[in-house]
């Protein structure tokens, strides 16, 4: 195995960013479990002591494979996930064990858009009515409420006749809109984007993360931006967090953890992603291998040596 | 598809035994049947299957086609009701009625070689009146049993009762094997000294029981068949299919059924043994006042329309009536067969002199047993005359104890006609079980005395007198004497046995 | 980015009232919503128009025949006029089935629904009550509660509806926890919906379908059952249901056998009516509209003049299909094109890579060559030739279709052309081992015998990188990693050394890494094996790494083909131009990737 | 899987007790006349009196209760009120009946909507139409109905077979099975029509599974990936659904064995329903219900067998 760093020590210089008294959020040493399935079976440990810094406007970017926790840390942030360990704040208020009564008034700054925009919207209502809900739970008149859901429909780039429409009338990518919508209409300062572009063909996600982007101009929203997808990470992120098993294997500036990645993780998965033309990547095949071997070596002079 | 109903067939079964209890002086002349050849099989349908082969156990009525192959009673009826000999040679009250001597047969063995002697014949009487047995009580008035020799029993009462030698050649007489008996397993394995024997390898329980002639029986005559096959069918519709598919050879069947089996050819045997209308319980004005008053009673009496209840219930199967007591009993008047002929009119003007507005009473109904078609008659013709009817739904289980306990004002009710003292017995005198407010007066005491105690002809007087009695007071509003249907197919014959649902085995031939 | 296999876009308006309008046109369902909507109106309106009073009793008259005396129907056997207790039984009837039915909502719906929603001890122990409750036989539960608690149909049938509340609550339960996971009701959660808010609007929404479905089918069953007692003779006769008339007409069944003719019928006629509305709201809720069954194309055997239609030029190749076009037949009589003249190529130990977005007919044009298209899909035009073999010649439209065999397909099928397909768990069959999935087809399409068959087996695994391959051939689908059973399923793709292999996305499902090392495999057996490769995908990347060629797909249609440099170097088509713009690979980070507004995709509705 | 058996075991008793419990309160709560009924009309309240305390009805409930449940661990579960049989005897006399009833059906119907629904599934067409009307149609006419139409026509009009009664296979094959032949059309109809519904839904189920595609994509032949792969795939639920159908149909035979005069534990059931032969009824009920738990877990296991997965949890 790699010597991966522990949980605490992830909380390296690496974490600290430009805004660390300013955080917007910060999770410290963030442990999740899950009870393990049958008698006696051993808890499931989700996330292993976890720690991550968002400043305002800023969008963090988190990418892992299947199984690594990075969908999991978004959840805990959004009170989904049993927090069992470690602190989560927000603009300096601990939400890790937030009631339901906090929750709301929590929603008002802290909103998600999620992976599959098949499932993330209420089949049976109307897409005013799945826009409207939040504000009403917030207790904003009906009347306040569609003008709002006018103004989020237009931000996002959906006709105003959508409102009267079920979502299986639009498409995987116009429904991503509208949960987009959903997310922005209550004005949040943070949103946890869970892989909300890998259910999308390429072109219309090359449309949807220049809607993030537009967004985040015009309000200054931070995101947390969770994807499998190192390029598109990359894309639209500050800085970027890699997690592996559970664990956050390096956090830094976007351009250097994606182009000049300091963990063997990390570097095997920037050499993975093939890319576009047949030449670099064969390249790019030849660098991974020799990688590959390397750390292989290094593997069995590091079981060697113990 | 049923009278009664399928699954209830065994609780009306029940009822039609009651009838049983009586037995009297009959007039009917005797119809030997048996004359013809011998030998095959005999498969009789059963209303009921037998509970236990125990003789302590025997019940009156259907029973009797389970005990009579494997037991001999004391005495024997026969289809008249005439009591011939059979374990018992000879019979012999004393004056005062109260002592009965029986001499008994000497050479009859039970099929376990054990000897039939008054011993045997004691130990039985006695497990049957101290036993739970469901006649138990008709031994109540027997208050020792003596064998002061082998084949001499000597009966003791505390009080004369003019049916106890009836009793002694039904359920109450069947006589099993002493040794048997201590053996434990007399329920399932009869051992008596019958015509024939439990063949238990072609006996399969609650479907079909097979009896093989008794090869050392005593009295070849009464052994007309090598086997008899009872089957016990409880869905009076499973058994005319069983009759008209040739299953069984001879069946009991209801007025429902009947067009059926005699629309295929099947001889059909008719015979009186109950009557049916409305017990009035509540002559004291307990529960409802309004029937204190005779003339309300009469009024109920004119507003039943029964010949249109016995043409339509009973499908014409009977004969209507306004008296409780039998024909072939010395209390019958055939002048108060139409002492209340349907006349809403004169109901109406009864219950205005009795100065009764409308009232209503509750009567209960039993799902399965009364006849929806009755029961909506009875209401309509009750409404008709401004007494309305409140139904309540009774199980079949529950309903003669409802009665019995005194739960309902009246009812409509189904029982057998008895002799003059087994019917007293049963709804007239004050502790009769089905007077449940022991309602009485002078006369009717007198007159019950005289029928238990007094001379052949006294009993006789006293019993018509108390049946015009109880017509004039209107205790009853009896609709009709519904006939028992029994059909045999054309290869059997057979003798209705009076007083009893079903022939006595003894009355089975093959048809000449 | 995967692609439907069946039709992928959804219906064109299913306006909300859709269901009913689905319902309606049922004509199984209309005719028993007209059925029941006929006996809820006699039970409301029945004791007000009922032509006579349905208690007087008139025994005179009684087993009237049909038309006696103003009696529509006859009487019974107490003189009563049928067709008025038949109105008036219609309210009793539907009140006492409506009573069990009520009674299991009461019960199973609020049980379900915390069942589903908490889970828990709570869900454990309703778990647990629903399943004692539904091992007990029902009648044998009614007849010991009319032992028990005496003959009313009140009784029985609140009884009856506890017995069928298990019913409910595994409806309502499974319901709840399928949407309890949904993400909508996450989002309903961050939004700050309290738990009764989620439940009200978001979760008995989506019940309320199965459970009309359910409630109508407990309906049904409590008069089927109501009448069941009364002809037991444990029934309550002073409740005048239908069930109390059928068991009158039983009892006068020889003298007027007629007379449970009607009750029979009302009783048949709504039990089964309910049962169809059952069945017909189920059909309705089922979203896709049903879709014509295709007439199959005939299975005659290949002719000679259908291969002189092949491009002599093309039949050097491997393999070639031209003018493809693939379509599912629509309820309205119509066609949905889903590839339409589709032409390409492919020689031996070459890799074709077959690229396009969701909806453009790659994987269907792949299923053609398979002769695995879904059954309800048609071949309308075109030709696949492969090695010389007509597999397809269709000729236009659907009549003149002439398609190689089953049979015939079958036998290229694990032989000559081999198949690795996108998702690799759910396509092992869960039920064998690995090992029998992997012997079976060398047993029996290549004939070798189990020693030999399990060695090649095992050989195959190590081939394809399997570390420990005894332990993977021992193992259960769900035993493996997805990467693992990939693997898998390509060592059984080439176990047979097949000439072509197609590849639908395979390697979509993986995370990137096993995505490399699968991609790596491939490239290796193709070489080894000297395959000619399809490869279906949506990412250029993998197109780079592995294709000769390239073809390129939209809605349906090939937009642009060649070598694979010149394509992504120099696409000279626009729509293929928009794809290579979209890829992030090189772009600057922080930018945007398309022009600021958004063109087509905004258009709702489809287009 | 010794543990799966042992806590199926455990929880199958658990079942036990907790539904014999209930029934047995239910049932003696409400015995109240049942004294007089055993003993006739003409009883004495004294005669009354002794058979309640014979019968221990004069016991508060909970002893009475504790009593039953001691004797039924021993295996006595007491005897008749009516008949004084004992109840184990009586039950093990009806069972056969039933049983041949109930498994025979079971049986045909598990070959006939095999096949049924198998042959819907990949037909499609006519046969599924001809399934859905026929099972629309079993559950729209009451079973007795059916019965007795096939009475009717079968028995009373053609003559073929008995119209009633039971013949035990140790009397003979052929009177055996003409004697339960009508009994068990009777309950195959609707059971095989909609367990065939069901069958052919799973298997259309699993025929759309991914993994059916591959495998033909394999090139094996299309009966071996039915019978073998899609078959199996979609046993579970049909074995399910059988599981269900015997429980309902333990049910259904009472109506059938009144109808056919069948001495078996349905009629047994209503007989001492009718009377109020409560130890009877409690037997039955708990004969019952050990069927039901027995079938169950045979079924649980059967699942396991045919699906890896299942074996886990």
């Amino acid at each position: 195995m790699n010597a991966t760093p522990t949980g605490p020590n992830a909380t390296g210089p690496n974490a600290t960013g430009p805004n660390a008294t300013g955080d917007l959020l910060r999770v410290d040493n963030l442990v999740v479990e899950y009870p393990g399935k049958g008698f006696r079976a051993a808890p499931f440990r989700a996330l292993d002591h976890v720690s991550i810094r968002i400043g305002a406007g800023e969008t963090l970017g988190l990418v892992g494979e299947s199984g690594s926790g990075k969908t999991t840390l978004g959840r805990a942030l959004l009170g989904l996930a049993p927090v069992s360990e470690g602190s989560v704040r927000f603009k300096g208020e601990d939400i890790g064990h937030a009631g339901r009564a906090k929750r709301r008034a929590l929603s008002r700054d802290l909103q998600v858009v999620f992976q599959d925009p098949y499932t993330s919207l209420n089949p049976s209502m109307t897409v005013g009515d799945i826009l409207a809900e939040p504000l009403t739970v917030q207790g904003r008149s009906p009347a306040d409420a569609r003008t709002r859901v006018r103004e989020v429909l237009d931000q996002v780039g959906l006709p105003q006749d959508a409102s009267g429409r079920l979502p299986r009338e639009f498409s995987g990518g116009q429904r991503q809109r509208v949960a987009i919508a959903r997310a922005l209409v209550l004005s949040p300062k943070l949103i946890v984007c869970d892989e909300p572009v890998s259910a999308l063909d390429l072109t219309t996600q090359a449309r949807v993360l220049d809607l993030f982007l537009q967004i985040q101009r015009d309000t200054g929203v931070s995101y947390l931006f969770v994807s499998h997808d190192l390029d598109v990470v990359r894309h639209i992120s500050h800085r970027v967090a890699v997690m592996y098993r559970g664990e956050i294997v390096e956090q830094g500036p976007a351009a250097q953890v994606t182009s000049d990645p300091e963990h063997p993780y990390t570097q095997r998965l920037l050499l993975a992603s093939p890319v576009p033309d047949p030449d670099r990547q064969q390249v790019r095949r030849a660098n991974r291998r020799r990688l590959i071997e390397a750390q292989a070596e290094q593997d069995v002079q590091a079981g060697v040596a113990a | 598809m049923k009278f009664p109903s399928r699954v209830t067939a065994a609780a009306v079964v029940t009822v039609a035994a009651l009838a049983l209890t009586a037995c009297s002086a009959t007039t009917t002349p005797a119809s030997s049947a048996g004359a013809g050849t011998t030998g095959g099989t005999l498969t009789l349908g059963s209303l009921v299957d037998v509970k236990s082969f125990d003789p302590a156990q025997a019940h009156i009525g259907h029973d009797v086609q389970y005990f009579q192959p494997v037991y001999d009673s004391l005495l024997r009826r026969e289809a008249d009701g005439t009591l011939v000999p059979m374990l018992a040679t000879e019979w012999e009250y004393t004056e005062d009625n109260t002592v009965l001597t029986l001499s008994l047969r000497d050479d009859v063995t039970f099929t376990d070689d054990t000897v039939l002697d008054a011993d045997a014949v004691k130990v039985n009487l006695d497990r049957f009146r101290t036993g739970n047995g469901p006649d138990a009580s008709t031994l109540a008035q027997v208050s020792d049993v003596a064998a002061p020799d082998a084949t001499t029993v000597v009966i003791t009462l505390a009080e004369p009762d003019p049916a106890l030698l009836d009793y002694l050649g039904n359920a109450d007489g069947f006589i099993a094997s002493p040794a048997a008996i201590d053996g434990g397993l007399i329920a399932t394995d009869p051992v008596g000294s019958g015509p024939y024997t439990l063949d238990k390898a072609a006996t399969v329980a609650a479907s079909q029981y097979t009896f093989v002639k008794n090869p050392d029986y005593w009295d070849p005559s009464l052994q007309v068949y090598d086997t008899i096959v009872v089957k016990p069918i409880a869905d009076t519709t499973a058994m005319v299919n069983a009759l008209v598919s040739g299953q069984v050879n001879a069946a009991l069947l209801t007025a429902k059924t009947q067009a059926q089996a005699a629309a295929s050819g099947l001889t059909e045997y008719e015979y009186p043994t109950d009557w049916q209308g409305l017990l009035i319980f509540d002559r004291d004005g307990a529960l409802v006042p309004e029937l204190a008053d005779v003339k309300v009673r009469q009024a109920i009496n004119f507003a039943i329309d029964k010949e249109t209840l016995l043409t339509q219930v009973g499908k014409g199967l009977g004969t209507v009536t306004s008296q409780p007591f039998g024909t072939n009993t010395a209390a019958f008047d055939d002048s108060l067969e139409d002492a209340y002929a349907f006349d809403p009119a004169q109901a109406k003007n009864l219950l205005t002199e009795a100065g009764v507005g409308e009232f209503s009473v509750t009567m209960p109904t039993v799902s399965g047993f009364m006849d929806p078609a009755m029961t909506a008659g009875i209401a309509q013709n009750l409404a008709d005359v401004g007494i309305t009817v409140n139904w309540e739904n009774v199980a079949v289980a529950d309903f003669r104890s409802s009665l019995i306990q005194g739960k309902y004002a009246m009812s409509w009710f189904s029982l057998f006609q008895g002799s003059p003292w087994v019917a007293s017995n049963q709804i007239i005198t004050p502790n009769a079980t089905y007077n449940p407010f022991h309602t009485t007066d002078a006369e009717v005491d007198d007159l019950v005395t005289a029928i238990q105690s007094g001379s052949a002809d006294e009993q006789k007087t006293a019993a018509a007198s108390l049946n015009e009695y109880v017509v004039d007071e209107a205790w009853f509003a009896p609709f009709y004497r519904p006939s028992q249907i029994y059909f045999t197919d054309a290869d059997t014959t057979t003798t209705p046995q009076v007083q009893q649902a079903v022939p006595s085995i003894y009355s089975y031939a093959p048809a000449t | 980015m995967t692609e439907p296999l069946a039709a992928p876009p959804k219906p064109l308006n299913p306006a909300r009232s859709g269901v009913f309008r689905r319902l309606v046109q049922n004509p199984l369902g209309l005719a028993a919503l007209i059925i029941l909507a006929v006996v809820v109106l006699a039970g409301i309106v029945g004791p007000l128009v009922s032509p006579f009073a349905p208690n007087t009793a008139d025994l005179v008259n009684a087993l009237g025949a049909p038309g006696t005396a103003g009696h529509l129907l006859g009487t019974d056997s107490a003189g009563r006029d049928v067709f008025s207790r038949l109105l008036v039984g219609a309210q009793s009837t539907l009140l006492a089935a409506a009573l069990a039915a009520i009674v299991a909502l009461v019960v199973g719906l609020p049980a379900g629904l915390m069942a589903g929603y908490f889970g828990g001890w709570f869900d454990a122990v309703a778990s647990w009550c629903t399943n004692v409750l539904m091992s007990l036989p029902a009648i044998i539960i009614l007849l010991a509660a009319s032992a028990a608690l005496g003959r009313s149909v009140w009784i029985s049938m609140t009884v009856f509806g506890v017995l069928m509340s298990p019913g409910i609550f595994r409806l309502t339960r499974t319901s709840v926890q399928a949407v309890r996971g949904e993400l909508y009701v996450d989002a309903a959660r961050v939004a700050g919906l309290s738990t009764a808010s989620i439940i009200g609007r978001h979760i008995l929404f989506v019940v309320r379908a199965p459970l009309i479905i359910q409630t109508s089918i407990v309906c049904g069953i409590a008069i089927a059952i109501q009448a069941a007692l009364e002809f037991l003779g444990l029934g309550d006769p002073l409740t005048p249901t239908w069930g109390v008339m059928l068991n009158e007409g039983f009892i006068n069944i020889y003298s007027s056998p007629i007379l449970a003719v009607w009750p029979g019928v009302a009783i048949s006629l709504t039990v089964g009516s309910f049962v169809v509305l059952g069945n017909a709201l189920r059909d309705a809720l089922e979203d896709s509209p049903k879709v014509k069954r295709a007439r199959p194309i005939k299975l005659r055997a290949p002719q000679t003049e259908s291969i002189s239609v092949v491009d002599l030029a093309e039949s050097d190749h491997l393999l070639s299909v031209s003018g493809l076009g693939v379509g599912y037949p629509q309820e309205d009589g119509s066609t949905k094109i889903v590839v339409s003249d589709v032409s390409f190529h492919v020689d031996r130990g070459e890799v074709l890579g077959i690229v396009g977005e969701s909806g453009s007919g790659k994987s269907q044009t792949a299923f053609s060559i398979l002769g695995l298209l879904p059954a309800e899909a048609e071949i309308t035009r075109g030709n696949i030739t492969f090695d010389g073999i007509p597999l397809v010649s269709a000729g236009q439209g659907p009549t003149g279709g002439h398609r190689l065999s089953q049979g015939r397909l079958a036998q290229l099928r694990g032989k000559r052309i081999a198949y690795i397909p996108q998702e690799p768990m759910s396509n092992l069959d869960p039920n064998f081992t690995i090992g029998y999935q992997l012997v079976r087809p060398l047993t029996k399409v290549l004939g070798l015998s189990k020693a030999d068959a399990r060695a090649r087996a095992l050989e195959l695994l190590t081939i394809v990188g399997i570390t420990n391959p005894q332990r993977t051939f021992d193992a259960y689908p769900h035993e493996v990693s997805g990467g693992m059973a990939q693997r898998v399923l390509i060592a059984g793709a080439v176990s047979c050394n097949p000439d072509l292999l197609i590849a639908d996305e395979p390697t979509t499902a993986l995370d990137v890494t096993v995505q490399a090392e699968v991609l790596d495999l491939l490239r290796d057996l193709q070489a080894r094996f000297h395959m000619g490769v399809v490869l279906v995908t949506h990412n250029f990347g993998v197109v780079a790494d592995l294709c000769d060629r390239v073809v390129v797909m939209q809605n349906g249609r090939v937009v642009e083909s060649g070598d694979v440099r010149s394509i992504l170097r120099n696409p000279q088509e626009r729509y293929t131009q928009t794809l290579l713009s979209a890829m992030l690979e090189g772009k600057t980070p922080m930018t945007m990737l398309t022009m600021p507004v958004p063109d087509s995709d905004v258009k709702v509705g489809l287009s | 899987m010794v543990s799966f058996i042992f806590r199926r075991l455990i929880s199958g008793v658990v079942v036990l007790f907790v539904v014999s419990t209930l029934t047995f309160f239910l049932l003696y709560f409400s015995a109240t006349s049942v004294a007089r009924n055993i003993l006739g009309d003409t009883a004495t309240p004294e005669q009354v009196l002794l058979k309640e305390a014979e019968l221990g009805l004069d016991q508060p409930l909970v002893s009475r209760y504790f009593d039953w449940l001691g004797s039924v661990l021993r295996g006595d579960f007491g005897v008749s009120w009516f008949s004084s049989q004992p109840v184990v005897e009586s039950i093990l006399g009806r069972l056969p009946t039933t049983l041949s009833i109930v498994l025979v059906t079971i049986v045909i119907a598990a070959v006939l909507a095999t096949l049924f629904g198998v042959f819907a599934a990949v037909r499609r067409g006519w046969v599924d139409r001809t399934l859905q009307i026929v099972s629309i149609g079993a559950s729209a006419v009451p079973q007795f109905v059916v019965a007795i139409i096939l009475v009717t026509v079968f028995a009373i009009g053609l003559r073929w077979l008995p119209a009633t009664g039971y013949v035990p296979l140790s009397d003979g094959f052929s009177g055996w099975s003409a004697s339960i032949t009508l009994p068990i059309v009777a309950l195959a109809i609707g059971t095989v029509a909609s367990t065939a519904q069901q069958v052919r839904s799973a298997v259309i189920s699993v025929l759309s599974r991914d993994y059916v595609r591959t495998l033909r994509s394999r090139g094996l032949a299309p009966t071996e990936i039915l019978f073998r792969h899609v078959l199996r795939g979609a046993a579970p639920a049909g074995l399910t659904v059988l599981s269900l159908q015997f429980i309902g149909m333990l049910g259904g035979v009472v109506v059938i064995e009144q109808i056919f005069a069948l001495p078996g534990l349905g009629f047994l059931a209503l007989q001492s329903t009718t009377q109020g032969d409560m130890p009877v009824l409690m037997g039955v009920v708990v004969y019952i219900v050990i069927i039901v738990v027995v079938v169950n877990l045979l079924v649980d296991l059967a699942v396991g067998w045919l699906n890896p997965k299942a074996r886990v949890s």
